[in-house]
């Protein structure tokens, strides 16, 4: 194993987890692939909001609202104006995006359980919205029949996992580069960045406004994938969750919160078949991921190696 | 850059805290490449000012230009981007990243390329080999790799001094470099110091006296937020003001 | 006329309730910095129980007492086992009592099954005050006494004892208050029980009317957030500025325009964030 | 109640047992393999009490058959949406794509019930729908696999909204309700056939679903009319008669209501405040008919509470897969003569009375007029009128019908002819 990880496991590892993620669906049953596609679209969620928690440092409770504001875009538009598949999937993002950069103005100057609080208010004002806005959004009952794109789970899975790759592949390329190496930077200390001549303001708004782009992305698929959405998509139980794949996995990874979103979307759907406890479970994880990995699973495994 | 200019004016300038007046009209001027030292006991606001500089705080009243240009409300980005670096009293670094890493946060943030996205910056040889001299001027070479945060007091200090230079700037604010520095430390620090870039001008927060007037040919005293005295270190030191409430028998507070 | 002072009344009523949930909300915030998402379920365990209680003995009194306390008793382990170790850390503290709330809400639906309840009115306090058309209800008065007579407990404690002295040099600065020989620690549990017990009471005081039912711990717990950031973190006159605040806006929005029902909470305080992050009272 | 957890838990333990012993005995004949319903609801979250009586009333009738129909043994696989859609879609596809259910039933919300139905049909998989009762599950939007065995919002209050006017002889009412679909089609319902009748809805007011306190909304009401009509459910129900009490409205202004504003999953909570309120349902846990009196005395016996509609519902649309495996001789395999067999099905013992489906696959079924009393110490809705055989047309004709619009929150009066 350790030899292994000397060849350079970062370079072979996503490259393993890409060729079975690809080679596995023959072997698997359609309720199966089904759960991998939830899998990736919560990955690719849960490392958009991890850009910020992780790497910004900044807590947003309201990150589920891009995804949920991009889902029902595609949905409005694939069913009250029949639009084309391309222009949903554009529209969702682009909406999504332009939301995410009109919020940035707003919570950009702000940290801290300021930056929790505003973004929660701004995240319930988005609920509000889709629960209010009944015309459009069809309020509670939510809108369902949005159009089948792809026949069968494989093909829909298929489509999903390259999005997926290449999303991951942005993301990674985002963090490496030096914009995102000097989000970490603002994470470390920001007053320090700003006297070394950053204008940490831009660089934490255009954090904000990427994050949102990729949630927007997670949340076409979702509403594809579902062919339904409705408010419950974007309310605070679903951001806190994404928050909890975030830490759970371990911030500032991007690998982690990919692991955090499996090992949620998992747990949920296995254990909750064989218990009516499955609240209580959820509550269980949340304490015991603080009390046993504060950093989160996969900076465990770094802090061994290190400490090795 | 404009020569005619000195490096620093400040006229005064004051800051308020609400009823307190931390800063008090304080008229300064640094000419380009001068060793400058401020020195008064504690609360005399020599920290406040610093942040005025900088630009962490705003001033309440009066103008600070820098070579000629106001930069009074600028924010301190900015001010950095023109060449006003700093150094703080209690250590400001990336504590979770490595010395290197904190070198090229540093080597990148005057830089344009900061913004760009779509490459790694393990890419850009030049921001690497910037980095590397960077740390070798400074003694740091070996320590590239280990967290900051694991560091000796004195390395951090040193890190923090490397920071604050890797933007080549034209005036440098160095707040108690020493403070807490054990005595071998000390003077590894005095000696980097003396070897810092001659046209930079240095402006240096001090408790240690013989380190004040071995490292600065002016020196500015400020007490209660207001000058005291300002002059060269020989006039400074034959003030009998001076002498009573600051360089008296008693060891200076710290 | 009738309809704004009915409304207003109304107004104060919520007002009311939600100053007993958001002080405790706000000194909690203001000590130990923590986002306490489990605040609602202490609101919650408080009406199950005072209902528990009131149901083998007949007396709201002894129901509140039980409530209070027991309550209280829950928040000061919960502070002193978990929360405790992760102080400063205001993130791991926030997912922690988001934890604990999932725990509580499934806990109190075990052993109180989702029936939904009322507590009853206290004898005296039936029946309604009735003037020109306009009707109030005797007990929503009661309340809005109460929660004066909290505030007015809580300001004196606050500013003329020696643990308010100690709480506020908290508040200001933990690390400095601590350094002058203030028990932070001890300080902090005390106060996250308060908080607690606070909570559980307006669960109480609310029980007659607003009862106990699943998914109350989340109910108003977004709203008394509001108060606690519009009024400021850590701040006990910000606290009852956003309750009046709140309730007065809550009760006239909902009314006026119903549809929008929402926005007239979250609106203004997105904007007081936007503009002053700190809150009308809140220091940084 | 509490002995749920303890069947449901022992149910599972049997459906993994019987998971495995599928694995094991494959190439036995269909016969003895067991038939497997996966039922959902909402077993945590806000919705968990409605859930918990939906589940009660299934698991209550399966017992009393003794997990057998058709010569078969019935598994059942439990699962929970949290009352989220999209958890309930996940769930859905759990049971069908893993478990390979024959069918499904359960369901509670509007919400869930639309989002579930474009999967049932692509999977060809019948399931039925004993609680969600929006309009157009059987009517603009019908669902080719879906059977819909409770009713439709505005069914019991097409009867209702006459029944005010004629025999009430209410002429102005204001209408209060939760901003939800279920409110905006019961309240449409009742509207549409009180106006034809000559009446007037003077007011409408609508109440978000996180409603808790009412006072903003009762302020509204105008003392001008001749009775307030009421939707609500659950706690949202209960809170409303507190507060309507406590401002001094129920002296004033008589109380009407739909079916769920008294339902027995609340009234039991309720005090004096309910008395005399008048509401109209497809059920009453009260009705004097023997088949209701044992199911009563049984489900009493088995949860310790009296049957909510939810109950009842789940018992009856249990009842009604039941004889629809019993029609195919318990071959369930064939999914689609499962379904043929699941609409014709007809009961007329059931515990609300006869059942068959119209030919849009909704229940034509009776319509109680109840009215809130004590009897023995205990709140009850005594029946106090019966409408036989109510379709979700009501008297009108279901082309005609289907060209107006759903009911929604913007009431459209139909065109007079």
């Amino acid at each position: 194993m350790a030899e292994f990880r000397q060849i350079g496991w970062k370079a072979s590892v996503p490259t393993l987890v890409i060729v079975l993620l690809a080679a596995v669906p023959p072997f698997l049953s359609s309720y199966w692939v089904g759960l991998l596609t939830q899998i990736m679209i919560f990955a690719i969620l849960a490392m958009s909001l991890d850009i910020l928690l992780g790497y910004t440092g900044l807590p947003s409770l309201g990150h589920a609202g891009f995804f949920g504001v991009a889902a029902y875009t595609v949905a409005v538009l694939a069913t009250a104006y029949h639009a084309g598949f391309w222009t949903c999937v554009a529209s969702g993002i682009i909406i999504g995006t332009l939301l995410s950069a009109a919020f940035g103005l707003l919570v950009s100057h702000v940290r801290d359980v300021y930056f929790l609080m505003i973004t929660l208010a701004l995240g319930m004002v988005l609920w509000g919205l889709s629960n209010r806005w009944i015309t459009v959004t069809g309020g509670d009952n939510g809108i369902s029949g949005i159009p089948r794109v792809m026949t069968g789970p494989i093909t829909f899975y298929e489509v999903t996992l390259l999005i997926f790759i290449g999303c991951t592949a942005l993301m990674m390329l985002f963090i490496s580069s030096p914009f995102g190496f000097t989000l970490k930077g603002i994470r470390e200390s920001e007053s320090r960045m700003k006297s070394l001549g950053v204008n940490t303001w831009l660089h934490c708004y255009l954090s904000y406004v990427i994050a949102g782009a990729f949630a927007s992305v997670a949340g076409v698929l979702w509403a594809y994938y579902n062919a339904f959405v409705g408010p419950t998509y974007l309310d605070l139980t679903a951001s806190s969750e994404v928050f909890l794949m975030v830490t759970l996995g371990g911030p500032g990874t991007l690998v982690g919160p990919a692991l955090g979103a499996g090992a949620i979307v998992l747990l949920k759907n296995v254990i909750s078949a064989y218990t009516q406890r499955w609240l209580m479970i959820l509550g269980a994880i949340y304490i015991m991921t603080i009390l046993g990995a504060p950093q989160g699973l996969w900076n465990l495994r770094r802090r061994s190696r290190s400490r090795a | 850059m404009d020569c005619s200019h000195p490096c620093l004016v400040l006229e005064n300038v004051s800051r308020d805290f609400g009823g307190l007046r931390a800063v008090d009209s304080v008229n300064l001027t640094i000419q380009p490449g001068e060793r400058h030292a401020l020195i008064g006991p504690n609360g005399a606001g020599k920290t406040t000012l610093f942040n005025l500089i900088s630009g962490e705080l705003r001033a309440t009243d009066g103008t600070i230009s820098f070579f000629g240009a106001d930069v009074t409300r600028l924010a301190p980005d900015r001010r950095a981007a023109r060449g006003i670096a700093r150094t703080f009293q209690i250590t400001k670094l990336f504590p979770n990243l490595t010395v290197l890493e904190n070198v090229l946060l540093a080597c990148e943030a005057l830089d344009r390329r900061k913004f760009t996205m779509h490459r790694p910056l393990a890419s850009y040889r030049d921001l690497a080999q910037k980095a590397a001299n960077l740390l070798e001027a400074f003694g740091l070479a070996q320590l590239r790799q280990e967290l900051v945060r694991n560091l000796s007091h004195g390395d951090q200090r040193k890190v923090d001094v490397a920071l604050s230079m890797a933007g080549r700037p034209q005036l440098l604010l160095l707040d108690e470099p020493m403070a807490g520095l054990s005595p071998g430390e000390s003077h590894s620090m005095h000696e980097l110091l003396e070897k810092l870039d001659s046209t930079i001008a240095v402006l240096l927060i001090e408790h240690d006296m013989d380190v004040a007037f071995a490292f600065a040919e002016k020196i500015t005293v400020l007490s209660q937020g207001r000058v005291l005295t300002e002059g060269h270190k020989d006039e400074v030191r034959a003030s009998r003001t001076v002498q009573q409430i600051y360089l008296g028998a008693e060891e200076p507070p710290c | 006329m009738i309809y704004i002072i009915t409304q207003t009344l109304n107004g104060l009523f919520s007002a009311a309730l939600l100053f007993l949930i958001a002080s405790g909300l706000t000194l909690v915030f203001g000590v130990m910095r923590i986002v306490n998402i489990a605040h609602g379920s202490f609101y919650m365990l408080g009406v199950y129980v005072a209902y528990t209680i009131v149901a083998r003995t007949h007396s709201l009194f002894l129901g509140t007492l039980a409530a209070v306390s027991a309550v209280a008793a829950a928040g000061f382990v919960v502070e002193r086992l978990f929360l405790r170790r992760f102080a400063s850390q205001p993130l791991a503290q926030m997912m922690m009592t988001m934890g604990f709330a999932l725990l509580f809400r499934d806990a109190a639906f075990m052993i109180w099954g989702g029936d939904p309840f009322t507590l009853p009115y206290p004898s005296a306090l039936r029946g309604s005050i009735e003037a020109n058309d306009i009707v109030f209800p005797m007990y929503r008065l009661f309340v809005v006494f109460v929660a004066a007579v909290v505030g007015v407990v809580l300001w004196a404690l606050n500013e003329k004892t020696l643990i308010g002295a100690k709480l506020r040099a908290a508040v200001d600065d933990a690390e400095m208050a601590a350094g002058t020989g203030i028990n932070v620690a001890l300080l902090s549990g005390l106060v996250f029980a308060a908080g607690a017990g606070l909570a559980a009471f307006g669960g109480v005081m609310g029980g007659p009317i607003l009862g106990g039912y699943p998914g109350m711990d989340l109910d108003l717990l977004p709203l008394a957030f509001v108060v606690v950031i519009i009024g400021g973190m850590g701040s006990l006159k910000g606290a009852l500025v956003g309750s009046i605040v709140v309730g007065l806006i809550d009760n006239f929005g909902k009314a006026l325009v119903p549809e929008l029902s929402y926005f007239t909470l979250f609106a203004p305080m997105v904007i007081v964030l936007a503009i002053k992050p700190t809150g009308l009272y809140g220091r940084v | 109640m509490k002995e749920v957890p303890v069947k449901l838990s022992t149910s599972v333990v049997v459906v993994v047992f019987a998971l495995l012993a599928t694995g094991v005995v494959v190439g036995q004949s269909a016969a003895s393999v067991p038939i497997k319903v996966g039922f959902i609801a909402p077993l945590s979250g806000p919705y968990v009490q409605n859930g918990r009586d939906i589940l009660n009333g299934f698991l209550l009738y399966l017992e009393e058959i003794g997990y057998r129909a058709g010569g078969r043994q019935i598994d059942v696989v439990v699962e929970d949406d949290e009352a989220i859609p999209a958890v309930g879609l996940t769930k859905a596809r759990k049971l069908v794509e893993r478990d390979k259910v024959h069918l499904m039933a359960g369901a509670l919300l509007a919400s869930s019930g639309y989002a579930l139905a474009p999967y049932i049909d692509s999977m060809h998989i019948p399931m039925v729908f004993p609680v969600v009762s929006s309009d157009d599950l059987t009517q603009r939007r019908r669902s080719k696999w879906i059977v819909r065995t409770g009713w439709t919002s505005s069914q019991p209050n097409h009867v209702f909204g006459e029944y005010a006017a004629r025999t009430l002889k209410l002429k102005k009412v204001a209408t209060i309700g939760l901003d939800y679909a279920f409110g905006w089609e019961s309240v449409g319902g009742f509207q549409r056939t009180f106006e034809a009748e000559g009446g007037k809805i003077a007011q409408k007011i609508w109440c978000p679903l996180s409603v808790h306190d009412f006072a903003p909304y009762l302020a509204q009401i105008s003392r001008d009319v001749d009775a307030v009509y009421a939707l609500f459910l659950g706690r949202a129900a209960l809170q409303f008669m507190r507060q309507y009490q406590e401002y001094g409205l129920k002296d004033r202004v008589p109380l009407i209501g739909s079916g769920s504003t008294t339902d027995e999953h609340v009234l039991p909570s309720m005090g004096n405040e309910a008395l005399g309120v008048i509401t109209a349902l497809h059920y009453s846990a009260a009705l004097a008919t023997p088949s209701n009196k044992s199911f009563v005395a049984a489900y009493r016996a088995r949860y310790n509470k009296v049957p909510s509609y939810y109950s009842e519902s789940m018992y009856t649309g249990a009842k009604w897969f039941v004889s629809a495996i019993e029609a195919r001789g318990g071959n369930v395999e064939d999914s689609a003569a499962l379904l043929d067999a699941l609409r014709k099905v007809k009961l007329a013992d059931l515990p609300r009375g006869p059942v068959e489906l119209d030919d849009y696959g909704s229940p034509v079924e009776n319509v109680y007029i109840r009215k809130v009393e004590r009897v023995n110490g205990e709140l009850q809705n005594t029946v106090i009128e019966t409408f036989p055989k109510v379709s979700q047309f009501w008297k009108y004709n279901p082309a005609d019908y289907l060209k107006q619009p759903l009911y929604s929150r913007r009431y459209i009066p139909p065109p007079t002819e």
